[in-house]
């Protein structure tokens, strides 16, 4: 059962994540990427992440997704259309998917090969908000702390170099 | 089930407080301000720099955890915050009349910087790979805005978007490398990784040497090593000049602090793997480096390929990875940051208002025209060629000495020879400035009071720790014992 | 006074500062004064420094003065400070005494130049880092000397640096030089890690005495002593390293004489003379040392014999005398190298400023085709030169006749006999070209134009003061080290402290009869050298030209005249002029030049392809981050 | 039970294709979505980690790495925007005036 769930979210989310990566359409892309994004929270779900797979729908798929595609709509963008096929440009398409395909099937086999620990049973309140949190105030205090700074710095910045008229003052 | 808050305890990070506590304050303070009257800020953030500054130093000596372990005060970091914050400091002081000359005067300008430098001192200071990687992004999102800062200016576009795509891509590599080293190790403290390793290296080597790429990948960019230095040369000649030199000092800075706290303080039972790698990145980088800046005409993209030279220069040390190695990597370090920043000093100061004279032909008959100011380029070229007696030599001697002590004379040999080769594009400036007849009139130049006062130090210290590098060296070796 | 010697840098370090930075506001007699009275006050230290030097027994006869604790951190302790011993102490008077005499020759020389404060200025600092080079107690100091003797050296090369060939021949100057640095930083780098210190006391102590226990292997010592060799080669212009001396002569005339003649191409000798007990421990470099100056010395000789550059002559001249004193330290006679550094300082620095005197009479005419006869214009010129000329031909009792001979001498009982015969028909040259000089440019028919011969002219007395003092220390110089007679020595055992036993010539098991015979051979290849001259250049000037010219007229009479001169030009004049213009042309120009040129443009084109890859797509960066990512991956699995 | 390699299988599946996206595509802000994939894709990894190590410390780097990517997507689409005023268009392959 649960392995049936995690192929179905798994496809999905490889599916939707390559439709995202070869679809003319930004506003597709986008919306594939958010479809990707709901298949991960479900597989976080199988992982008994449950915070987190409701952060991912929450912040990922519900923020910052809806601000890529208003910056999209903003900058009116339209699908490109790719470029035409040259030989050129297989073959180097070719050598690049058999080096990324090779190393890819090496870190598979790594996966596979390694002695990885084993599922054992979780306490109940793993991945619940309650716990997250409390490791969030104490263990990592300063990290979650410094996170204000990160932010600050985003909104400053975001600001700065997009807001409109350059004033001189 | 009650939550009981863990006791705080701010003295390790206090510096850092002081320093968002500026930029906050900056922030604020510049929301009333007119714009005659924005020199006050520049007052701010150095009474900020400068008073973080003589507390980090007042730490120094011993370790200090703090924070659950996710933070730690030691020599180590300690050095490398004095670096950074004096790096900021002669940002803050070379910026102030380029930012107006190129109506950039903007008070988000220091609160960026400030915060940036927070960033690296949580970089330096981190014990667990979370607290790093946060630092490393504050750091890294002010420099992407910081690039781009010069909005109407297509280069500074272009600068400010190949940096972040390139940087958040590189940071997708390191985030990849530290899950899959928190899979093998359980913990993401750095000490944690370190004790676990020695258990893992029959059933999980594999894993850990994919993880370690990809730690390699991320840091690699950071530092501008090859073949992760592309967006350099771009970066440092789109930026505007000041965040250039900003770039080019506290932030390498920094990432080589991460570099060499993660590779020697958790990875250290893994240098048999990974030393045979960074001695190829580190050759690869030095010869690149120098070699193409031998073809520049831009000075900034000159200083880039050169930057990423002494990038190589100090993974020579990291590769040695004894005490005299690291000695000489803090020793460089602040050297590099003094040299770099009076020679971006002077970049700055022969530019005029629409016009930045960044081609190299435009130094014709420096010497003649503006002697001092030609002196000190000069002492800065010198420096970075690595002739004594300058601070340039004195850390490329120890580099090279640490390398030929761990046993890789191969490495110091070959580190030798792209000194020497460095050589012919440092003299060349000289060259220009001495012995060519003036192009141009170097009348007005933007020469300010806090740009001089920057230049006196960078010169100052650049000789200084070339003659009398004692004392120095001695401070650089005790920091070192947070390690050996 | 000895704890005084810091004085003797300091003064051209504040002369250098004072002509340096106020040089334009100050009149130029001003700044002649500085600069000379600087170098003078130096010099006065140094012989009093000497002779308190002289006071103390000889086995006492090392003094350090600490000026303060350079680095102390760790088990790698440094001290700044300076060493007087006699090696240093010959060279210091070398180098402030005749740096004195060639500052006031310049005051004449560069009299009329627009950058008159600039030349005294960097003469100064060049004067300093000399100083400091052979006084330095430590290998870094030594080596920041040395770069700052190069780093002046490249200024003042360049000095007419509108000229491109000066801008150029200080360019090839300077990475040559730093090519050879390259050697002498490793070789410290390599002292450094090998003995945890740079303190020559401390280093050769520890060599003396690790090598008993074997703990350092004489690979190490090999190693190190090969390195200093390299740098050793660089700055004092020894094959490969040679090219840029040549082309020094685009400098003015009395930056010749100081750095390219009496001092900086010297700081090659005194190095491996300063590490001589590092040397001893490393036969194969003393081997690779002897060979090197033997090659040298006879190969810049020949080519000298073909130059018609007054200047160039003697720049192949300086070249093949520092092969001889190489020669000398290689076979392990450090005095005799010592010495001859000592004489060749005073006799090429005259001949410098002679061929300075004349090229300043002649308007900056350095062809010797276009001189003859300037005997009469200018006597006293002509005759220190002469002087000097018997000095470097070796000719008794003239300084370089004792130094010369003791090379030689050494080289026969100390190395074999191919070294000799190398060394004697070297020395066979020197005597051929440097009285060629004479006869082409003092002697025969005027070949000045016109326009320069109306203003032919003895140089003032500025310019001749110094010749006359350094010609007369080129007839006394010699004295101080006569060999055979007991006692008369003095310079062999004045340096014997340094060298410790090795240095000093003990003859004692070769006959004196032996010594004697050898020295008459010498003053005999001398002889014949000048005499082979005299024939050529005197009395049977253009002997090629006049055969044929004559030929119908007197056929039989001119023939049976000639005849022996046809014999000396088929077998002896021409094959060595044909032999070193291509050595010249052929290897010099082409190979030699060519493997730096050409590895400075490789570098270059290199440089200009490899930047194509830096094309500016994002794509491509990223791109190239993966090929990184794979290839580290494919290392580690 | 799905055991351990499947879910880092899937996710390196996931972390390859975000990068394949960032070679192939010209256009700035499907390159930049294609970061936050790879992003997504060390997240799973994280989590999964976390679930069968039976440690916490995951999911929390896997929190900050959601508030710096919200981080990063802010400043970098104000980059994208700025960099669109000078010159309307999102192509990379024309933000070429610096090279060499």
């Amino acid at each position: 059962m649960e392995l049936l769930a995690f192929y179905i979210l798994g496809a999905g989310a490889v599916v939707t994540a390559v439709m995202m990566v070869i679809h003319r359409n930004p506003i597709v892309s986008a919306l594939n990427l958010i479809f990707t994004m709901f298949c991960l929270a479900g597989i976080f779900v199988l992982l008994n992440a449950h915070f987190m797979a409701a952060i991912q729908i929450l912040v990922y798929a519900g923020a910052i997704m809806v601000l890529f595609i208003f910056v999209i709509m903003l900058l009116n963008l339209r699908g490109e259309d790719w470029p035409p096929l040259t030989w050129k440009k297989l073959l180097a398409s070719f050598i690049g998917i058999l080096f990324v395909g090779y190393s890819l099937i090496k870190i598979i086999g790594i996966f596979r090969g390694s002695m990885l620990p084993v599922a054992t049973p979780l306490p109940e309140d793993f991945g619940t908000t309650r716990i997250v949190g409390e490791k969030l105030f104490t263990d990592f205090l300063l990290p979650f702390e410094v996170t204000s700074i990160l932010l600050l710095t985003a909104i400053v910045g975001a600001v700065m170099l997009a807001k409109m008229k350059i004033d001189k003052g | 089930m009650e939550i009981i808050a863990p006791p705080i305890d701010l003295t390790g990070i206090m510096p850092m407080i002081i320093i968002a506590i500026t930029g906050i304050l900056v922030l604020i303070i510049d929301l009333f301000l007119k714009e005659r009257s924005k020199n006050i800020l520049i007052f701010i953030s150095l009474t900020g720099v400068i008073i973080a500054a003589r507390v980090s130093f007042s730490q120094y000596g011993g370790i200090h955890y703090s924070f659950h372990r996710t933070f730690v005060m030691d020599t180590f970091s300690v050095f490398f915050n004095l670096i950074f914050l004096l790096g900021t400091a002669l940002t803050i002081l070379i910026s102030a009349n380029y930012i107006k000359r190129e109506e950039i005067n903007h008070g988000e300008y220091y609160a960026l910087i400030l915060f940036a430098t927070m960033g690296m001192m949580l970089m330096a200071g981190g014990s667990d790979l979370i607290t790093i990687f946060l630092g490393l992004e504050i750091m890294s999102i002010s420099l992407y805005i910081l690039a781009g800062f010069r909005r109407t200016k297509k280069e500074s576009n272009e600068a400010a978007l190949k940096y972040f795509l390139l940087g958040a891509f590189a940071t997708g590599f390191l985030l990849y490398g530290i899950a899959i080293l928190y899979g093998v190790a359980g913990s993401t403290n750095l000490k944690d990784i370190a004790a676990s390793i020695p258990g893992r290296l029959f059933d999980q080597k594999p894993l850990l040497l994919m993880g370690m790429a990809l730690l390699i990948i991320g840091l690699g960019f950071k530092v501008a090593s090859v073949p992760f230095h592309m967006w350099t040369p771009d970066v440092y000649e789109g930026a505007p000049t000041s965040i250039t030199a900003f770039m080019s000092a506290g932030p390498k800075a920094a990432a080589f602090a991460v570099f060499f706290r993660i590779f020697i303080d958790s990875l250290g039972n893994m240098e048999p793997n990974w030393n045979v790698i960074i001695g190829i990145m580190a050759v690869l980088t030095m010869t690149v480096g120098n070699v193409l800046a031998i073809a520049q005409d831009n000075i900034k993209r000159m200083l880039a390929y050169s930057s990423i030279a002494h990038a190589g220069y100090i993974l020579v040390a990291l590769v040695a990875a004894n005490s005299l190695g690291f000695t000489s990597v803090l020793f460089y370090m602040l050297a590099y940051t003094l040299m770099n920043m009076g020679a971006f000093a002077i970049i700055i100061i022969l530019g005029n208002k629409g016009e930045e004279h960044l081609n190299i032909s435009d130094y014709a008959g420096l010497g003649f025209k503006r002697p001092l100011i030609a002196f000190a380029m000069s002492v800065f070229m010198f420096s970075m060629a690595g002739i004594p007696p300058m601070a340039g030599f004195i850390g490329k001697f120890y580099i090279f000495s640490a390398a030929i002590k761990a046993g890789y004379i191969g490495l110091a040999i070959i580190g030798v020879i792209n000194s020497v080769i460095s050589v012919f594009y440092y003299l060349r400036i000289t060259v220009i400035m001495y012995m060519r007849e003036p192009v141009r009139e170097f009348n007005p130049i933007s020469l300010s009071p806090l740009i001089i006062l920057a230049l006196i130090i960078s010169v100052w210290g650049t000789l200084h720790l070339g003659i009398l590098p004692g004392t120095i060296i001695e401070f650089a070796r005790k920091s070192t014992f947070a390690f050996f | 006074m000895l704890n005084y010697i810091w004085l003797i840098p300091l003064f051209p370090l504040i002369g250098f500062l004072i002509n340096g930075f106020f040089g334009k506001r100050i009149s130029k007699n001003t700044v002649g004064y500085i600069a000379c009275g600087a170098v003078g006050l130096s010099f006065i230290v140094a012989v009093l420094s000497f002779i308190s030097l002289l006071q103390l027994t000889p086995e006492h006869r090392v003094f350090e003065k600490i000026l303060y604790t350079w680095i102390d951190s760790g088990s790698f302790r440094a001290e700044v400070g300076f060493q007087l011993d006699p090696l240093s102490a010959i060279m210091i008077l070398v180098v402030s005494g005749v740096g004195f005499v060639i500052h006031i020759y310049s005051t004449g020389y560069m009299h009329d130049d627009e950058g008159y404060p600039r030349y005294f200025s960097y003469l100064n600092l060049f004067t300093f880092s000399m100083l400091l080079l052979v006084l330095a107690n430590n290998f870094l100091l030594m080596f920041i000397g040395w770069e700052g003797v190069g780093l002046c050296s490249y200024l003042l090369i360049g000095f007419w640096f509108e000229k491109k060939s000066a801008s150029d021949a200080g360019k090839k100057a300077f990475v040559v030089n730093r090519i050879g640095d390259f050697g002498f930083i490793l070789a410290i780098m390599l002292i450094f890690v090998t003995f945890g210190t740079i303190d020559f006391t401390e280093v050769f102590h520890a060599a003396s005495d690790k090598s008993h226990m074997g703990i350092i292997t004489t690979t190490t010592f090999t190693a190190i002593t090969l390195l200093l060799f390299v740098g050793a080669v660089g700055k004092s212009a020894q094959i490969p390293l040679y090219t840029w001396l040549p082309d020094a002569m685009e400098g003015p005339t009395p930056v010749s004489a100081l750095i390219h003649a009496a001092t900086m191409v010297t700081a090659g000798v005194y190095m491996v003379a300063r590490c001589n007990i590092l040397y001893m421990l490393a036969p194969i470099s003393m081997t690779v040392v002897a060979g090197v100056g033997a090659a040298t010395a006879i190969y810049a000789a020949s080519i000298g014999l073909v130059q018609n550059d007054i200047k160039r002559v003697l720049a192949y001249s300086t070249v093949s005398q520092l092969g001889y004193m190489f020669l000398a330290c290689g076979v392990g006679a450090f005095t005799a190298g010592i010495f001859h550094l000592m004489t060749h300082a005073f006799f090429k620095a005259c001949l410098f400023l002679g061929s300075g005197s004349v090229i300043h009479a002649m308007g900056g005419e350095q062809d010797m085709r276009k001189m003859g006869g300037l005997r009469a214009h200018m006597p006293r010129t002509y005759w220190t030169f002469v002087i000097a000329s018997l000095a470097i031909a070796g000719i008794p009792p003239f300084a370089g006749f004792f130094s010369k001979d003791e090379i030689l001498w050494k080289a026969l009982t100390q190395g074999n006999i191919l070294l000799w015969g190398i060394g004697a028909l070297a020395a066979f040259m020197t005597a051929f070209y440097m009285f060629r000089l004479i006869f082409m440019t003092f002697w025969g028919e005027s070949r000045v134009e016109e326009e320069v011969a109306k203003h032919l002219h003895e140089s003032p007395g500025n310019m001749t003061f110094p010749l006359i003092i350094l010609a007369f220390l080129s007839i006394i110089g010699g004295f101080v080290g006569i060999p055979l007679i007991k006692g008369w020595n003095k310079i062999d055992e004045f340096l014997s402290p340094v060298f410790g036993g090795h240095g000093a010539g003990e003859a004692v098991h070769h006959s004196v009869s032996l010594e004697l015979g050898m020295m008459m051979v010498s003053i005999v290849i001398a002889l014949a050298g000048i005499f082979l001259a005299y024939r050529m250049y005197i009395i049977a000037p253009g002997i090629p030209e006049r055969l044929t010219e004559r030929h119908q007229i007197a056929y039989r009479v001119i023939l049976n005249k000639y005849y022996i001169d046809e014999i000396y030009d088929a077998l002896i004049v021409r094959p060595i002029k044909n032999g070193a213009n291509f050595l010249w042309k052929g290897f010099d120009v082409v190979v030699v030049d060519g493997t730096v040129n050409g590895a400075a443009y490789l570098v270059e084109q290199w440089s200009k392809v490899m930047r194509v890859i830096q094309s500016g797509y994002v794509r491509n960066y990223a791109f190239s981050m993966i090929i990184g990512l794979v290839i580290i991956f494919l290392f580690f699995m | 039970m799905v055991p351990l390699s499947h879910y880092l299988i899937l996710s390196a599946i996931l972390f390859t294709i975000g990068m394949m996206g960032v070679l192939i595509r010209r256009n700035v802000i499907i390159i930049f979505m294609s970061i936050e994939l790879m992003l997504n894709a060390v997240n799973l990894t994280f989590i999964a980690f976390s679930r069968f190590l039976n440690n916490l410390d995951g999911h929390i780097f896997a929190f900050m790495v959601m508030t710096v990517a919200a981080a990063e997507a802010a400043v970098g689409l104000a980059i994208v925007i700025s960099v669109f005023r000078n010159k309307p268009t999102v192509n990379v392959d024309e933000m070429n005036i610096m090279k060499w």
